[in-house]
């Protein structure tokens, strides 16, 4: 047991004219979650304090904030994974506050939409599965992985400037389809990303891949997703993820 | 069931992508910029660090301008080193106006201005020390 | 108008690591030299246009405060040119090589070699600026 | 202000079960999905081992093997024509999945992938049989991100951060339901001729859980309130390897790919318990085994945990025990880095969590409440039946893990869960757009929002003498200890007075944040009522069942009793007290015999 310090961003629209930040002192184990810390605080503290939360083990996605200044899961961060010192809470960067922690995700949900993603194939189906072999599913085995956390579009300065831009999430979801195999839409869905406020946006900034909870390597993504656009060729540029 | 090992045919995918003006842009933007590393550089370093200022004047320029090769360079070091740049202006623009009335004027306000201004280099590198 | 607040705050606010910094530093070092590019293809083009004029230009180019200027000049286009080029590398060779290692890796190489190129030039231009501008080195 | 919206479906709950029927339902009626979590974030993307399906891409597997496997992991309580049906359904709602766009991991030969999982049999060699289809250890979340792609695609109308309080029903027909709009604090009611609810289910009654926050059992609670019984509320199965005291999942694929449990002394000790699967019985068994060793004092350095060990040294000493081959015959060998392919996301869990890597350190595990057998009693088709007669309820339907069919009867295999989503959500939406094509909007009542008005104001009105996370704490605590994985006649009657307590205490809570928007105090608060509620139709069904069955284990009364309880139970609530009726349970082509693994 030992004490840790948090400083968190409050601003309720019914009560507040702008936000301020109230501390909070508490007993922590240095292996708890700082979702943990939010809901001893919520339950034993301050009721009003608001999170969006489910799983608690960062599969859901709903619990992105800025910790420390960082685009994290809180329930994927623990008290011991940060310097000593007041903790700092604060919502996502570039989206409307609603309340407390808690963002307007409209944006960002828009921005997923636009990609179409969806896998389209107008074939009629097989009888059985449709074939794709191990080399074909790896070449976007990462991109499956996200869960729409928006960790990464609120860490992209491009994004905090300019809300129109699709955000490296919605790029990361029309990766997934781009690059597979039993995909017809790509054509159309690279036309949309080549737009003015698609992917050209991406300065290559890697904030969206440093802040990303399920290890995506988004920037590489990106970069193939401005390969395809630009050769239209979708499988040499194209490689499984290498450990590091 | 199977326990043969058939490999799926694997067949190129491709697709055509009508090309647009930010995909050039950025396809641009990477070449030229390689271009200008050997150019810009050397006039930088050539101008700036070997002769300096200090020996620069009317007489220096005419006497670099007499040869051909220097005129040449210099022409294409204006022409990629200010589109590259005035380009990468557009596009920071673009990273802070959103709207497309915003970004239409500016866009226009940039392309005259590098217009005149390459073409005022250009008339003085062609047209030399009067 | 929260958006354009958030894009000039937002490095203060987001502790972005090297990779933020770099693209910070490319922005601020393009746009620099593309200022004084603008300028100087208007100087020079007063050879053609103003001759008389040159001279008046050339003048305040030899003044210390600018001498000191196209001394920073010239390590923005180094470093311009050096995170250009890995990032033109990246993007264009290698887009595989985009992972957080190497990312934060290379983003410090790149400034590494950048210095390094500079500091030839820059003795070079600091010692001129000295001898005209401080009449050191037994001035000239 | 109360807006009224009107459509022909509305399905309550956007996890696997409800996009499921929404892609089902939409095509033949207006439909609108309404979840209190973005749908993304639904509990399904949780799920990581995998779905059955007897495709027999790897080896030999019939639909009738899942079917008897099924059956038998069941303890014999499952409805056997439902679980037919479910099986055979299985196989092409697998092949759909992948033609919505599903990335399934694959065979060298480009087919779908499958793996081991606990009660997966071969039924004439018994040997287990790779029946699970995987996408990595993330086949939920695969499932659930394409069901959602494919709802977008078809453009179904989505109500975000809606908490659905009240369940609407008149002249004895569904009318509609009442929501709670998260970011305005505004009650909506929507009229439908259907209500398909899917709300998955309530683990969080539990201290140590796999499920998420959200998982409060909302649809079960509300029906309850309607007057509409509960099924089977006894069975909830606790999963053996849980992480320690998080509770988060690793996937019973670990032990499918050759991982096994240790105990202090360094034993494999079930081969104890189960000779011919081992580690990979039914999941009541394992942790069942677990606890006995942790009783006797076996746990690793006598606590209450054991070593789930999947170091590739390990898993290959005991494949060459076990004689395990690889489908072409030669022996089973793993390295490190295969081991991390087939599991990057359980591994990165270890990481971020306990700071052990699994290829480098046994992981430590304990039992972990993870899934609700019992429910709203359906049948086969989705329909909400209402009494031991099955009488249906015209208009309402309820598909996933908020549902029992029962398909699962006293314990559910693993991977069946995801099957179950898929077959029945589908089933349901089909059906309950069907309905809606012949049936007529019910008329309203005069005042829709009267009831779900009034729980609101007395929860923001308390005195305020109690906490609900104080509340909360103590319930899950107490359930845990009592209610859990052995159950005793003393302890659940302590149990039962103590849910008198907190039920009394509940009465005094209040929720201070008065504001409108966003007040998820509120939200939590009702969530508490709910899972009071349930624990009570848990508790009370449990200390009637007489009998050891599946994952309900009564130390009293350690055997199976087919004379007496071959039937489901039936939980209703009077005036706060539960009251217990039983049904027969449908067999078909397979008696009951002893269920050895
Ligand atoms: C960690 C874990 C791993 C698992 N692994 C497997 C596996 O490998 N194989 C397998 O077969 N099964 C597995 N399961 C079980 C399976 O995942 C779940 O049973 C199943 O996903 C439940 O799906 P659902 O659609 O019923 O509910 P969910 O996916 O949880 O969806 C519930 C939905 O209802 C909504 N909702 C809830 N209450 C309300 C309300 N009051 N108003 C409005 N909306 C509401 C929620 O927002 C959510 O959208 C696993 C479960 C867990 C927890
Ligand atoms: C020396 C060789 C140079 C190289 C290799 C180079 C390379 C690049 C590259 C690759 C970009 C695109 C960056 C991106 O999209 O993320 C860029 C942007 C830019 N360049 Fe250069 N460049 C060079 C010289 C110059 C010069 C001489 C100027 C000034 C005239 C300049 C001004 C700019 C500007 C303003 C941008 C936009 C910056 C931004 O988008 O943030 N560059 N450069
Ligand atoms: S790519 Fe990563 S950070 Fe971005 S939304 Fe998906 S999971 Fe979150
Ligand atoms: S932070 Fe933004 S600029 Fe590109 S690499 Fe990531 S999307
Ligand atoms: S609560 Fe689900 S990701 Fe953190």
């Amino acid at each position: 047991m030992s004490q840790a310090t948090l400083k968190i961003y409050r601003y309720n629209p019914e009560e507040d004219a702008k936000p301020h930040y109230d501390t909070f002192t508490l007993e922590v184990e240095p292996e708890d979650r700082i979702l943990d810390t939010l809901e001893h605080i919520k339950g034993y503290i301050d009721g009003s304090l608001s999170f969006r939360r489910s799983c608690a083990h960062g599969v859901c996605g709903s619990d992105a904030m800025r910790i420390n200044g960082h685009s994290r899961l809180a329930c994927k961060v623990l008290v011991k994974d940060l310097d000593a010192g007041e903790i700092l809470i604060e919502p996502l960067l570039g989206l409307p506050v609603l309340k407390d922690l808690i963002v307007d995700l409209t944006p960002f949900f828009d921005h997923y939409k636009e990609i179409m993603p969806y896998l389209v194939n107008n074939d009629p189906p097989p009888e059985k599965e449709r074939l794709q072999s191990e080399a074909e599913r790896a070449r976007f085995d990462d991109t499956t992985k996200c869960i729409l956390c928006a960790a990464c579009t609120t860490a992209c300065p491009p994004f905090w400037s300019n809300r129109r831009y699709v955000g490296p999430a919605a790029i990361v979801n029309a990766h997934r389809f781009i690059f597979d195999s039993r995909d017809q839409g790509t054509a159309e869905r690279l036309e949309v990303l080549a737009r003015p406020d698609g992917v050209w946006r991406c300065r290559t900034v890697f904030n969206c891949t440093e802040a990303c909870p399920r290890g995506i390597r988004i920037t590489k993504a990106i970069a193939e997703v401005k390969h395809a656009i630009e050769t239209g060729d979708l499988t040499t540029f194209v490689t499984p993820v290498e450990e590091e | 069931m199977s326990t043969s090992t058939i490999e799926v045919p694997e067949v190129p995918r491709r697709v055509k992508v009508p090309s647009n003006y930010e995909t050039t842009a950025w396809r641009w933007m990477r070449y030229s910029g390689v271009l200008l590393i050997p150019l810009a550089w050397i006039h930088i370093v050539l101008q700036d660090a070997i002769v300096s200022a200090q020996n620069i004047d009317l007489n220096y320029v005419a006497m670099r301008w007499a040869i051909l090769g220097w005129r040449i360079y210099d022409i294409f070091l204006l022409s990629f080193a200010f589109a590259h740049g005035m380009n990468g202006l557009r596009q920071v623009l673009m990273d802070y106006f959103s709207t497309d009335s915003a970004r239409r004027t500016f866009a226009w306000v940039l392309f005259v201005l590098w217009l005149a201004i390459t073409g005022i280099g250009a008339t003085a590198i062609i047209g030399g020390v009067r | 108008m929260a958006t354009i607040r958030t894009a000039l705050t937002g490095y203060t606010r987001y502790r972005g690591r090297e990779g933020q910094w770099s693209f910070l530093l490319h922005r601020i070092t393009g746009l620099g030299v593309l200022l004084f590019l603008g300028i100087h293809i208007l100087d020079t083009a007063t050879v053609f246009f103003y001759p008389s004029l040159y001279s008046h230009a050339i003048a305040i180019y030899r003044t210390w405060p600018a001498s000191l200027g196209e001394v920073v000049l010239v390590f923005c286009l180094f470093y311009h040119g050096v995170n250009g080029l890995r990032i033109a590398y990246f993007d264009m060779v290698s887009p595989k090589r985009w992972m957080i290692s190497f990312e934060r890796r290379s983003s410090l190489w790149t400034l590494l070699i950048a210095f390094i190129l500079w500091l030839p030039p820059a003795v070079l231009m600091i010692r001129t600026m000295l001898i005209f501008d401080f009449g050191m080195f037994g001035g000239a | 202000m109360t807006q009224t919206h009107e459509f022909e479906v509305i399905i309550v709950g956007g996890g696997g079960a409800g996009l499921m029927a929404a892609m089902y339902a939409s095509q033949g009626a207006k439909t609108a999905v309404i979840s209190k979590l973005y749908p993304s974030r639904s509990h399904t993307g949780a799920a990581q081992g995998g779905i059955g399906a007897a495709l027999g891409n790897s080896e030999e597997d019939h639909a009738e093997w899942h079917t008897f496997d099924t059956v038998k992991g069941s303890d014999y309580l499952g409805d056997q024509d439902a679980i037919e049906f479910m099986c055979l359904e299985a196989v092409q709602s697998v092949y759909d999945l992948e033609h919505m766009g599903l990335p399934f991991s694959r065979t060298p030969d480009g087919r779908i992938a499958q793996r081991y999982f606990g009660g997966h049999t071969n039924n004439v060699t018994g040997k287990p049989v790779m029946r699970s289809c995987y996408a990595a250890d993330r086949t939920g979340h695969m499932i659930l991100q394409t069901l959602y792609q494919q709802c977008i695609k078809n453009g179904i109308r989505f109500f975000d951060e809606y908490h659905v309080m009240d369940l609407l029903i008149e002249n004895g027909a569904v009318a509609g339901v009442v929501a709670y709009e998260l970011a305005t604090g505004e009650l909506h009611v929507f009229r439908a001729k259907a209500v398909i609810i899917a709300t998955g289910g309530y683990g969080r009654i539990w201290e140590i859980t796999s499920n998420a926050y959200s998982f409060t059992g909302d649809g079960v609670a509300l029906t309850l309130r309607r007057g509409i019984p509960a099924e089977d509320m006894e069975f909830f199965q606790f999963h053996p390897t849980g992480i320690l005291r998080l509770g988060i999942l690793i996937t019973e694929a670990v032990r499918g790919e050759g991982g096994v449990l240790i105990n202090d002394k360094g034993e494999r000790f079930m081969e104890r318990y189960a000779s011919h699967v081992k580690d990979l019985a039914s999941r009541d068994v394992v942790s069942r085994a677990m606890y006995l060793e942790m009783r006797e004092g076996r746990g690793i350095g006598g606590k209450r945990y054991l070593y789930l060990d999947v170091r590739p040294d390990t898993v290959n000493k005991y494949a060459e025990a076990d004689g395990r081959t690889r489908p072409d015959g030669s022996l089973y060998r793993v390295t490190a880095q295969e081991i991390l392919s087939k599991i990057p996301d359980i591994t990165d869990f270890c990481r971020t969590y306990l700071g052990v890597d699994p290829v480098k350190d046994p992981i430590p595990v304990q039992p972990t409440a993870h899934y609700a057998m019992g429910g709203i009693p359906t049948d086969k088709l989705g329909r909400v039946v209402v009494d031991e007669n099955n009488t249906v309820l015209p208009g309402l339907y309820a598909a996933g893990e908020v549902a029992c069919v029962s398909v699962h009867g006293a314990n559910r295999l693993g991977t069946n869960s995801l099957v179950d989503l898929i077959v029945f959500g589908k089933h349901a939406g089909i059906d309950a757009a069907k309905y809606a094509q012949g049936a007529s909007l019910q008329p309203l009542p005069d005042d829709p929002t009267a009831y779900t008005q009034e729980t609101i104001h007395k929860l923001m009105t308390g005195d305020g003498s109690e906490k609900v996370a104080e509340i909360t704490r103590d319930l899950r605590a107490m359930m845990f200890d009592h209610v859990g994985v052995f159950r005793i006649e003393e302890g659940l009657k302590e149990a039962q007075v103590k849910l008198e307590e907190l039920k009394e205490r509940y009465q005094h809570v209040c929720v201070r944040d008065q504001s409108k928007q966003y007040n998820t105090e509120l939200t939590n608060t009702w969530e508490l009522g709910n899972l009071l509620d349930l624990a009570q139709a848990v508790t009370v069904a449990a200390l009637a069942r007489t009998e050891s069955r599946g994952a309900h284990a009564r130390e009293d009364y350690p055997k199976r009793d087919d004379a007496n309880w071959l039937k489901h139970s039936l939980a209703w609530m009077k005036d706060g007290q539960i009251v217990l009726g039983y049904k027969p349970v449908t067999i078909t082509k397979y008696q009951p015999k002893e269920r050895v693994y």
